[in-house]
C-alpha cells in the first residue's frame, strides 16, 4: 500500500453553481496530509465522497486498499473520522458514547482512552448535548483515536476551538502519529495550523485540486520579488511564476516566484528589470497566491 | 528552549530544531550524554510532524552531535572542541548575514552598522 | 447471547426513547384499568339494571376498543420516530462512517425499537390482568387479556415497521411516498370511473381497491379491524 | 415531513378499529337490517330516477338500456330481472343460496314458480319498470369487488326469505316477526343470548332447558318464564305509564301476577328478551335438522303453534330440541383468540416486510 487514499476520476455535482471534475487524489500512506481550500471550496463534500457518504457520479475510490463503497465497513474500521459538525448522538453521556464507540472497533484502545479522557479533562458522565463546543470536540478526537486508527481523516478538526483546545487536539494527534505512524489526512482553511505538522498538502479551490505535492517543495524558494521595469512577457523563467500584480504605491510589480535561487538574478538583469526586493514568504502566502494563480489562469 | 520555532520562517522547521539542539550543545546547555526529548513527546508539544522531528535528530547524529540509540533515545555525543569552534563561529555568522540582509534592506551601509554594534555593545556592557 | 453491538444498540434506543415513551409506559398500564374501572363504575350506577351488566360492558369496551387501537399505532409511530430523529439531526454521519454494512446498522435500530414495542405490549398485558383481576366481570363474559395484548403488540409493531421503513428513507422517498399516495387518492377515482365508462369494465376505484386489500385478510391493516375488546362474549 | 404521513395511518388504524368493534357488536346479527335499509334507500333513489328519466329523459334511458339491456335467468323456479351486468353477480348469489333452500323446502318449492327478483345495482339507477311491483322483490346487489360477495349471498338469501314467509301460516310468520333469516347465524345468536339480562336468558344460560323453551317464545307469551319479579318490578318502575297503574303497588309487593296485570291494564308486553335473529336461526336450524319435507309440516295451514311444529317437523321432544340447539349455539361462541392469532401472524409478515424496506435505508443520504 503506497496510498492510504486514493482517488481517481472523481466525479460529482451539487445544483448548478458547485461541481468536481475529475479529481486525482493521492494521500502517501504515513503521510501527515493537510488538504488547505477555503471555506465552500469542497472540502467537506470530498470527504464526504471519500467515505461513501455522499453518492459520486463517476470514478474510483480506494481507501487503505478497500473499494468504497462496496468494501466500506472493512476500510472504516481502521479509519478514524472525524467530522466538521459534532455527529455523536445527543443524548449519550461521554462514557457511554465511548462504550458504543468501542463495541464497533475491534481495534479500540480502552486504557488510552481513559487517559485521554483523563487529559483532555472530559467529564465522563455528563450528556454530550452539555458539553461545550471545545469538549465535543476533544470528545470526538479521542473516539477516533482510541479506535487506533491506520487512517485518521479529520475534516477541519479545529475550527471554532479556542486556541488551549486546539493545542490539546492536534498535540494528541501528532503523539498518537509518532507512536504508530498512521496516515493523517486532515482539512482546514486555517493554513499556518497545519503548516508545521503535514508533509504533504493539497490545495483545493472550487472543487478543483490545485496542486498536490510535498511540503517541502510546496514551500521551496517561494519568494515576493518587488520589480522595475519588470519584462512584459514571462516567458522561459527559470523558477515557477506563481502571481504578478502592479504595485499599489509605486510603478513597480510585484512577483510571486518558486523555485527561487540567488543566480536566477540574471534572468531579470538580462531583461532590463530591477529588483528592489526579494521577501520570504510563508505557506499561507504562498497559499493566496496559488489560490489568485488558479483562478486568473496566469502563465506559468 | 524550542518555543521559538516558527513554520512561517522559509528556514525547514528540521533544520530550526537542529539549530536550537547544536546552539545548546556548544553553549554548554546540554552536558554529553544528556537525553533528548523523544521524538513523540517533541514533535507532540510543538505539533510538527514527528517526521520533521526525526530528520532534524538524523541531521544532528550525522554532524556528530548526538547519538541515535535504537529503542532508548537520542543522546547528546561529547563534542569534538573543533566541532565545537566551528558551530559558534557558524552560529556567528548566520546571525550577521542576517542583521547584514535586514540591513541592506533598509539601505543601511556597513560603516553606520559597525558603527551601531560598537554602540549597542558598549552599552550593553 | 446478545453481540455487543445490538446491546449499545439498545442501549442508544433506550436513551433516546426513555422520556417520549414514558407517558406511554404509563398509558399502556392505566388504559385497561381506566377502560375497566369506568365500566364497572357505569354499570354499577343506582339506575342502572344489574341484570343487563353484561350488555353494559360490552357497549362500553367496544367503545373502549378504538383507544387501545390509537394508543397502539401511537406507540408504534413514536418509536419509530424515536428511533431515527438522533441520526437525522446528523445527517446519520456517526452511523455511516461505523465499520458495519447500512443494513447491518438499520436492522440493530429496527431490533430496538422492536424492543421498545414488546415493552409496550407486555405493560399492556400487566395492566389487562391488574384490571381484570381486580373487577368481577359480570357472566357470562370473558376477557381477553392475552389476545388483546396481543394484538396491540402486533399492531403497535406494524405501525412501527411502516413509520420505521418510511422514516430509514431520505426526505426525498418520504415526499414519493406522501405524493404517489395522493395521486391515487385524487387522480385513482378518476381514472378508474374513466376506464369503467369507456371499456364498460367494473373495477371498483383504486380508493376502494387499496382500503380492501389493506383491512381485508393478510392486509396489513387486518389487526386494526379484529376485536380490540378485553372483555367480551 | 413523515410526521403527517404517521398521523394519517393512526387516524386510519383508529377508525379501522372503531368499525370493527362496531362489526363486533352489531354487524354481523344486523346484517339483514342492514341489507333492508339500503334497499329501502335504492328503492326511494330508483323510483326519484325513474320519475326523472320518464319521460324527458327517454332517449338517456334508451341508451343505457340499449348499452346494458334488461335480461332474466331462471334460477331453479325463480326468475331474476335485471341489467346484465348486475345479473353477472345476481346469479352466482343466487344459485347459491338456493342450492342451500331447495333441499330444505323440498316440493313447496312449487309455490315459488315464477317468483321474480327485480336486482338492483346499489347506487345506481334502475332503468327498467316491472308491470306487477307487488309481486316482485328487489334485490340490492353489489359489484363484487367494491361490496364483499358474502353481502351479495346475504342478499339472495334474505331475498328468497322474502318470497318463503308468506307461505306460512300465522302463527309460524308471527313468531319470526315475519322475517325468514340467514343461515350461519349461530354466532350471533350467542352473542344475543350473552348480552341479554333477562332472568330467563340467564337461566338458559345456565342450562335450564325450561327457561330457554321460555325465552324462545316456544309458550307463547309467558313474561313470568321470561323476567323474575324483580325485572319486572324495573322495568316498571322505569316507565311513568306503567307506574301509574292501579296494579303497580301490588307488584312492588313482589306480587308476581300483579305485575303481569300492569301490562295487560295498560295494553303493552314487556320486551321479548331475544329479539327475532334467535328466533330465526333456531328456525333454519331446526330445518337443517329435519331434512327433506320438513318445510311443508311448517307450512300446514292449521292453527298449531310453533313448538308443535318443531316436535312434528323433526319427530323429537322438544326439550331434546332445544337443549341440542342451546349446545350449538355455546359451541359457535366467537373465538377472539383464534382471530388475534390470524391477526398477529400476517402483521409480523408485514412487519418483516416493512422491516426488510427498512434495511434498504440509502447510505446517500448527504448532498
Amino acid at each position: 500500500m503506497s496510498n492510504a487514499i486514493e482517488a481517481r476520476g472523481l466525479n460529482y455535482r451539487a445544483g448548478k453553481t458547485f461541481e468536481i471534475r475529475d479529481m486525482n487524489l493521492n494521500v502517501p500512506a504515513g503521510s501527515i496530509y493537510g488538504y488547505l481550500g477555503p471555506n465552500g471550496s469542497g472540502k467537506t463534500t470530498t470527504i464526504r465522497l471519500l467515505l461513501g457518504m455522499t453518492k459520486r457520479i463517476s470514478g474510483d475510490v480506494t481507501l487503505l486498499d478497500h473499494r468504497s463503497p462496496d468494501d466500506l465497513p472493512a476500510a472504516l474500521a481502521k479509519i478514524g473520522y472525524v467530522p466538521e459538525r459534532p455527529h455523536l448522538y445527543p443524548t449519550l453521556t461521554v462514557a457511554e458514547a465511548m462504550r458504543f464507540h468501542a463495541a464497533f472497533y475491534p481495534t479500540w484502545d480502552a486504557q488510552w482512552a481513559t487517559r485521554l479522557l483523563r487529559v483532555f479533562e472530559l467529564p465522563h458522565d455528563r450528556r454530550i448535548a452539555r458539553l461545550s463546543k471545545g469538549e465535543t470536540g476533544k470528545l470526538m478526537i479521542l473516539l477516533a483515536l482510541a479506535q487506533r486508527p491506520e487512517l485518521l481523516i479529520l475534516d477541519e478538526p479545529t475550527d471554532g476551538l479556542d486556541p488551549m483546545v486546539r493545542r490539546d487536539v492536534l498535540a494528541a494527534v501528532i503523539d498518537y502519529v509518532g507512536d504508530t505512524g498512521a496516515t493523517v489526512f486532515i482539512s482546514s482553511h486555517l493554513v499556518h495550523e497545519l503548516e508545521r505538522m503535514c508533509d504533504w498538502v493539497g490545495v483545493l479551490d472550487k472543487g478543483r485540486l490545485v496542486t498536490e505535492m510535498p511540503i517541502t517543495q510546496f514551500k521551496a524558494g517561494v519568494k515576493r520579488i518587488r520589480l522595475i521595469g519588470a519584462p512584459e512577457q514571462a516567458l522561459g523563467t527559470p523558477f515557477e511564476l506563481l502571481s504578478r500584480v502592479p504595485e499599489a504605491l509605486s510603478d513597480g510589480e510585484s512577483w510571486v516566484v518558486r523555485g527561487w535561487d540567488d543566480p536566477m538574478r540574471e534572468y531579470f538583469e538580462a531583461r532590463g528589470a530591477k529588483i528592489r526586493d526579494i521577501v520570504d514568504l510563508d505557506l499561507e502566502e504562498v497559499f493566496v497566491e496559488m489560490l489568485r494563480n488558479s483562478r486568473q489562469g496566469v502563465t506559468r | 528552549m524550542f518555543d521559538d520555532i516558527d513554520p512561517r520562517s522559509p528556514v525547514p522547521l528540521y533544520e530550526q530544531i537542529a539549530a536550537r539542539v547544536r546552539v545548546a550543545v556548544v553553549a554548554g546547555e546540554y552536558t554529553p550524554g544528556a537525553a533528548l526529548p523523544s521524538v513523540r513527546q517533541l514533535a507532540a508539544s510543538l505539533r510538527v510532524n514527528p517526521a520533521t522531528v526525526v530528520q532534524a535528530y538524523r541531521d544532528l547524529e550525522r554532524e556528530g552531535f548526538v547519538e541515535m540509540r535504537h529503542g532508548a533515545g537520542t543522546f547528546v555525543q561529547n563534542v569534538a572542541p573543533g566541532l565545537r569552534e566551528a558551530e559558534r563561529m557558524k552560529q556567528a555568522r548566520e546571525l550577521v548575514r542576517r542583521m547584514l540582509a535586514e540591513a541592506a534592506r533598509l539601505g543601511i551601509g556597513v560603516a553606520e552598522l559597525s558603527r551601531a554594534l560598537a554602540v549597542e555593545s558598549g552599552v550593553g556592557e | 447471547m446478545m453481540s455487543a453491538q445490538m446491546k449499545q444498540m439498545l442501549h442508544l434506543q433506550w436513551k433516546a426513547s426513555r422520556w417520549p415513551m414514558l407517558p406511554f409506559a404509563l398509558l399502556c398500564v392505566g388504559l385497561p384499568l381506566m377502560a375497566v374501572s369506568t365500566t364497572m363504575q357505569a354499570i354499577a350506577e343506582p339506575h342502572h339494571d344489574p341484570s343487563y351488566a353484561a350488555s353494559g360492558v360490552l357497549d362500553m369496551m367496544s367503545g373502549w376498543a378504538g383507544m387501545f387501537a390509537l394508543l397502539s399505532s401511537l406507540l408504534g409511530a413514536a418509536v419509530a420516530l424515536t428511533s431515527w430523529t438522533l441520526d437525522h439531526r446528523a445527517n446519520h454521519v456517526y452511523s455511516l462512517a461505523l465499520p458495519i454494512s447500512r443494513a447491518r446498522y438499520s436492522l440493530f435500530k429496527f431490533a430496538g425499537g422492536a424492543f421498545v414495542v414488546i415493552g409496550g405490549g407486555i405493560l399492556l398485558l400487566i395492566g389487562c390482568l391488574i384490571a381484570v383481576s381486580v373487577y368481577d366481570i359480570p357472566e357470562p363474559l370473558s376477557t381477553y387479556p392475552f389476545s388483546l395484548s396481543l394484538r396491540f403488540f402486533i399492531g403497535a409493531l406494524l405501525v412501527f415497521s411502516m413509520v420505521f421503513a418510511a422514516a430509514a428513507g431520505t426526505i426525498r422517498t418520504t415526499i414519493y411516498i406522501v405524493v404517489g399516495a395522493i395521486i391515487v387518492v385524487i387522480f385513482g377515482p378518476v381514472l378508474a370511473d374513466i376506464i369503467n365508462t369507456v371499456f364498460d369494465t367494473d373495477f371498483g376505484t383504486p380508493g376502494q381497491l387499496i382500503l380492501r386489500a389493506l383491512t381485508d385478510w393478510p392486509g396489513p391493516f387486518h389487526v386494526f379491524g379484529g376485536s380490540w375488546m378485553l372483555i367480551d362474549v | 415531513m413523515y410526521r403527517s404521513l404517521v398521523v394519517s395511518m393512526c387516524v386510519l388504524s383508529c377508525s379501522l378499529a372503531a368499525r370493527g368493534a362496531a362489526a363486533q357488536g352489531t354487524a354481523l346479527q344486523d346484517r339483514a337490517r342492514e341489507v333492508r335499509a339500503a334497499e329501502d334507500s335504492l328503492l326511494g333513489l330508483q323510483r326519484a330516477a325513474e320519475r326523472a328519466a320518464y319521460p324527458s329523459d327517454s332517449a338517456r334511458t334508451a341508451e343505457r338500456l340499449r348499452r346494458d339491456p334488461v335480461d332474466s335467468i331462471r334460477v331453479g323456479p325463480l326468475l331474476v330481472v335485471g341489467q346484465r351486468s348486475v345479473l353477472r353477480y345476481a346469479e352466482p348469489a343466487f344459485r347459491e343460496a338456493w342450492s342451500y333452500y331447495e333441499p330444505l323446502i323440498g316440493r313447496a318449492a312449487n309455490r315459488l314458480e315464477g317468483q321474480r327478483f327485480a336486482v338492483v345495482e346499489g347506487g345506481r339507477n334502475a332503468v327498467y319498470q316491472t308491470r306487477d311491483s307487488t309481486r316482485v322483490i328487489r334485490v340490492p346487489i353489489g359489484r363484487p369487488r367494491l361490496a364483499s360477495p358474502e353481502l351479495n349471498l346475504s342478499s339472495a338469501y334474505h331475498a328468497i326469505g322474502k318470497a318463503l314467509v308468506p307461505l306460512l301460516p300465522f302463527e309460524v310468520r308471527s313468531w319470526l316477526f315475519d322475517v325468514w333469516g340467514v343461515p350461519g347465524q349461530l354466532e350471533s345468536a350467542y352473542r344475543h343470548i350473552a348480552r341479554s339480562g333477562a332472568d330467563g336468558t340467564r337461566r338458559c344460560m345456565r342450562r335450564e332447558i325450561p327457561a330457554c323453551v321460555g325465552v324462545l317464545g316456544l309458550q307463547g307469551e309467558d313474561w313470568s318464564t321470561w323476567y323474575s319479579v324483580e325485572q319486572l318490578q324495573n322495568l316498571i318502575r322505569n316507565s311513568d305509564v306503567l307506574r301509574a297503574s292501579p296494579y303497580a303497588p301490588a307488584c312492588f309487593r313482589n306480587d308476581a301476577h300483579a305485575c303481569i296485570d300492569v301490562y295487560r291494564s295498560r295494553s303493552t308486553r314487556p320486551n321479548t328478551p331475544l329479539g327475532g335473529n334467535v328466533r330465526q336461526a333456531l328456525m333454519l336450524w331446526t330445518l337443517e335438522k329435519a331434512g327433506a319435507g320438513s318445510f311443508e309440516k311448517l307450512m300446514v295451514p292449521d292453527s298449531s303453534d310453533v313448538a308443535t311444529r318443531l316436535v312434528s317437523m323433526t319427530g323429537r321432544p322438544l326439550p331434546d330440541l332445544i337443549s341440542e340447539f342451546r349446545n350449538d349455539v355455546e359451541l359457535a361462541r366467537p373465538r377472539a383468540r383464534a382471530d388475534a392469532g390470524r391477526a398477529a401472524i400476517a402483521g409480523i409478515l408485514w412487519s418483516v416486510v416493512f422491516s426488510f424496506f427498512a434495511l434498504r435505508s440509502t447510505r446517500w443520504r448527504i448532498g
